[in-house]
């Protein structure tokens, strides 16, 4: 390798670190995110330039290579939805785990293909690893993709014995390995290297069908994990510093990164991996308790209790906001109620949504400022004084349950927006349904202080917005 | 040999690296720092391009071009969405301060 | 040269973590922290070991000896005096507990 | 290298990490010393055991000298008092800057003295960065020690142009490293380097001598930050992975530290290392107030006022009670004042003293428990009830001209403890003049709140114990 190159490696890794670094606050987010992508540049021209670019020919394929997979890239980046975004995020994530495993494969093929055996052991361990875990990341992350945009196997798909299938796959895939190291004992390696890619698209898929669709994106952060460790072996393959240092580093952060999502969301890593609890919760309770009277309102109701008695607005919004794209309508409330001369503030739940961060990129995509955007420990003592609190398609976050020490629910001891202290609570929601963690909500038939107002979100607020104006 | 020892303590540093990179991230940037990070795996188009580089018959050249086709779809589509997600969170900071003082 | 440009991303990787691996220390604890990494560049003495193992005269001798010496006094001392300071810290963690809640 | 010593080492790298990890807060401190020791005793164990120690003789060597090391090192770790412990680290600091000079010397010169140059530029270049670096660490730390012991040198030693004479020995030492580097143009590369050995001396003596004797802390830091650099230099020198990462991580660590103590205690790095003005400040102002009335008290008034009248005491220590080791009679003072069912709090300020956690260390060492050392945030809202604050040995930490925005001083806006909001304030000091800052505390003069006990700290604080126990 030549030094030039070395050090444009260095300077990557250098500005992947330094991007990482600025991720972590909101104020240098995105300038972190540049320095990262200036890195990527850097690698990249340097690679190209200095690589043994013999052919004018494959100068050319890499040149087209790379340009349809960047136009690719940002067409798709540019056009998806946000609330597409957990899908999109891993399928990218899929393509780069099977780089990796094609990288690693065709390394093995021509060092086989000549007749040579690769040189060291541990370039071997290097390939098999390579193609294992960058096979099963991007099997894994298509098969999230599909859930994710509910194109197939959407909830939490379980079979008996599926732990057991589970480990014999690794197995196979260990003994493959070891025939491999061993130079094809029972097997040509070639033959054995393909199976191991087979059997590792299986374990992939098998890995991530039993996982419900809400617990998605702590998947898919372990398989970012995944796929950078991948890289990183690639690069063991390749004598490459660049993926060794980026990749190990990725691996790292994203293993550190799914523990911190899973703690904040409440979710324990193990039971996510190893069950498929998701699914079965949702449809628990909320039959038996139907019969309770609800204070049902209309619209109209909710638009002249607003215009005329609040002067103190909080809005929850949740899940259902998303699902039903009420973003905009919901900024429209906003700007009625403030036109009013009302103080209108949001509460927003670090796990609201399907996604950490999700209310706020929907809400500030639709133009609500972000210093509107109150979370957890400031919302909460504004609420004392609030006169209403609006739910927007929201269940878990204002649960008062999770706080009730009788009830062992899987919310228990998630602190939660507490609007029950407005002095109006106005749900916005479909039905008495529960949301994601399938727990009853003892608001809801408080019928001093709760208006349920049953209606699509996006509806719903529209026609409150609607009422607002014609009062 | 050498020079493998060598890479394997730089893994062994790196991952302390990362490990240590990521604390205490507020929640809320919890997505777009998997995206980001997502992206910066897409380094492995630069192994990408040095095996279709390095290709010598058509099955090895066909599996450098997905490889590379792939890895650029990681990084640019990564880097790309990190970006418009972020973009999103334009906090005039003056008034994040404001209404924390 | 391989061996030597890999020593270099040590290097390298190695100072990001070591200024990764401090930050925002109380500084109740900064000089424990400082005499714990003096004793630790005490790593030294490895250095010095391995010196005098190689010497084959007289002055490399000599002074491979002091180094070892030296280093060891870095090395000991270091760990020991942190460990004393450290020893006065004694808190009983519930009582510090209880009286921020 | 075998294998082995390798995994030894990368496990010696990683607790050294864990260690320096734990070592960030005050529960976990104590057990990432213990880790970091064990990464030690594993390195030196591989490396005794695996280095070619050919002759029996070398090994005897080996342990003689590691055994004479460790008992000096261990006698003088226990016998040194709290008080004394910046020059005990500057101690272990200089001798392990020394320690990476001589290794790197003694490569170099095995090498020459063979006849045959350094294979590479770049191992001649950690050669000569090892001498330099760890020399200077060297000398820099005697000068410190030399200060600190108060054995010579003390205060700010200036003299003409020294900014001058420190860039010319500099550029010698450039000159010098080029003639070695060019394989001894002019003189040969041994006697270069020797010279440079000189040079480097000075060097560091030069640099610490106009340091005040207070700001040696952060200076200490500093080269504690450089000799890390110099044993990474030795292990470049040396090819070995131990010394690489375990050296830059001190480097980089130690600088990140020196610089967050620099800016805990308000001295920019900057005015510390290029300039002299610590000394002058201190007997600046003091002389024209002293005509200004106080109120003159003794012992026994101030143990009949508390003994009377206090219930709630508030005790804040300064670099006063240090010096005169007063810190026996202080928790005597505690304890005969709670044998009266009186509430006595240790208001700490994070700059107290000469070094960062000084008084935790001196009061904890005493026995006062660890619970009753409130900091700055704790204590300030103490103070509001509390009957009396007695200040021993303290004044720019508790003197509100640090908040009087119509002054510029050295610790203005330095955030201090508040005990002008106490009902009475004592101060045990042995004259009216102002502490490290320099600056006059206008509390001296507040006749009506304020008792001023002039008298050795020790001895002050002895009798009011005496006059509390005789009430
Ligand atoms: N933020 C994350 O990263 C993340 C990730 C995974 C899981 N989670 C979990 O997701 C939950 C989030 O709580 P949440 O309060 O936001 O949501 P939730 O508790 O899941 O409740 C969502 C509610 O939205 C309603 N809804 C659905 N579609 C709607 C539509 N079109 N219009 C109006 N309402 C609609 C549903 O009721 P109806 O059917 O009656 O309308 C449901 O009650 C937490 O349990 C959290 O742990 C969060
Ligand atoms: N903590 C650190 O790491 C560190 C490091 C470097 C600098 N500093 C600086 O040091 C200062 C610390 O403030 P401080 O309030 O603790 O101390 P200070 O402001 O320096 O005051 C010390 C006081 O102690 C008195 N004193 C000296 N010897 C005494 C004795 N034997 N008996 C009784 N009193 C004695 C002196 O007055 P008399 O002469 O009248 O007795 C002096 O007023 C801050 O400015 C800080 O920035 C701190």
């Amino acid at each position: 390798m030549q030094v030039a190159t070395f050090v444009a490696y260095l300077v990557a890794a250098a500005l992947f670190i330094l991007g990482i670094r600025r991720l972590r606050a909101p104020e240098t987010a995105r300038s972190g995110n540049t320095l990262a992508a200036l890195g990527m540049v850097i690698a990249l021209v340097a690679t190209i330039f200095v690589a043994d670019i013999d052919e004018a020919l494959s100068g050319i394929e890499i040149l087209a290579g790379v340009l349809v997979g960047s136009v690719v890239g940002a067409v798709a980046a540019q056009r998806v939805q946000m609330t597409a975004m957990p899908q999109m995020v891993a399928a990218f994530n899929g393509v780069g785990g099977a780089a990796a495993a094609l990288v690693a494969l065709s390394e093995f093929y021509q060092v086989e293909a000549l007749g040579t055996h690769p040189e060291t052991v541990v370039a071997s361990v290097a390939v098999l690893l390579s193609v294992v875990i960058g096979t099963v990341s991007f099997a894994g992350s298509i098969i999230a993709f599909s859930k994710l945009q509910e194109l197939a196997l959407t909830g939490s798909v379980t079979f008996p014995l599926q732990q057991a299938v589970n480990a014999i796959i690794a197995l196979v895939i260990v003994l493959l390995a070891v025939n491999v190291l061993a130079g094809g004992l029972l097997l040509p390696p070639l033959a054995s290297l393909y199976l191991i890619l087979g059997a590792s698209v299986l374990l992939g898929v098998l890995f991530v069908i039993p996982i419900g669709g809400a617990d998605m994106p702590i998947v898919i952060s372990l398989l970012n994990a995944f796929t950078g460790l991948a890289a990183a072996a690639s690069g063991f393959v390749l004598d490459n510093y660049a993926l060794i240092i980026s990749g190990t580093l990725v691996g790292a952060s994203g293993t550190v990164l799914t523990r911190e999502m899973s703690s904040a969301l409440g979710r324990p890593l193990r039971k996510i991996i190893f069950a498929g609890i998701t699914a079965s919760a949702t449809d628990s309770k909320g039959g038996d308790e139907e019969d309770r009277p609800v204070n049902d309102v209309n619209a109209g109701a909710v638009g002249e209790y607003l215009s005329d008695e609040a002067e103190k607005v909080v809005i929850v919004p949740g899940y259902g906001l998303a699902v039903a794209q009420a973003q905009g309508p919901m900024f429209d409330l906003m700007e009625t109620l403030e036109s009013q001369g009302k103080e209108v503030f949001f509460g927003i739940h670090p796990v609201a949504g399907r996604m950490p961060g999700h209310m706020n990129v929907l809400l500030t995509e639709a133009g609500v400022p972000y210093a509107k955007l109150y979370d957890l420990e400031d919302i909460n003592p504004e609420l004392e004084d609030a006169d209403a609190a609006i739910i927007v398609g929201a269940n878990d976050v204002v649960n008062p349950a999770a706080n009730d020490p009788e009830q062992d629910t899987p919310i228990s001891g998630m602190p939660i927006l507490e609007v029950d202290k407005a002095d109006r609570v106005i749900f916005v929601k479909r039905s008495l349904s529960p949301g994601f963690a399938g727990i009853d909500n003892p608001l809801f038939y408080d019928t001093d202080k709760t208006m349920m107002l049953f209606s699509d979100a996006k509806q719903g607020l529209q026609e409150i917005v609607e009422a607002v104006k014609n009062k | 040999m050498g020079v493998l020892l060598a890479q394997l303590a730089i893994f062994v540093v790196a991952a302390f690296l990362g490990f240590e990179l990521i604390s205490r991230v507020p929640s809320l940037l919890h997505t777009p720092l998997m995206s980001a990070t997502n992206a910066i795996h897409g380094i492995v188009l630069v192994g990408a391009v040095i095996s279709l580089a390095a290709a010598s018959d058509s099955f090895t050249t066909t599996v450098g071009m997905i490889a590379v086709v792939f890895g650029a779809i990681n990084v640019v589509g990564g880097f790309w969405v990190t970006n418009r997600m972020l973009s999103m969170f334009r906090p005039p900071v003056k008034k994040v301060k404001q209404r924390e003082g």
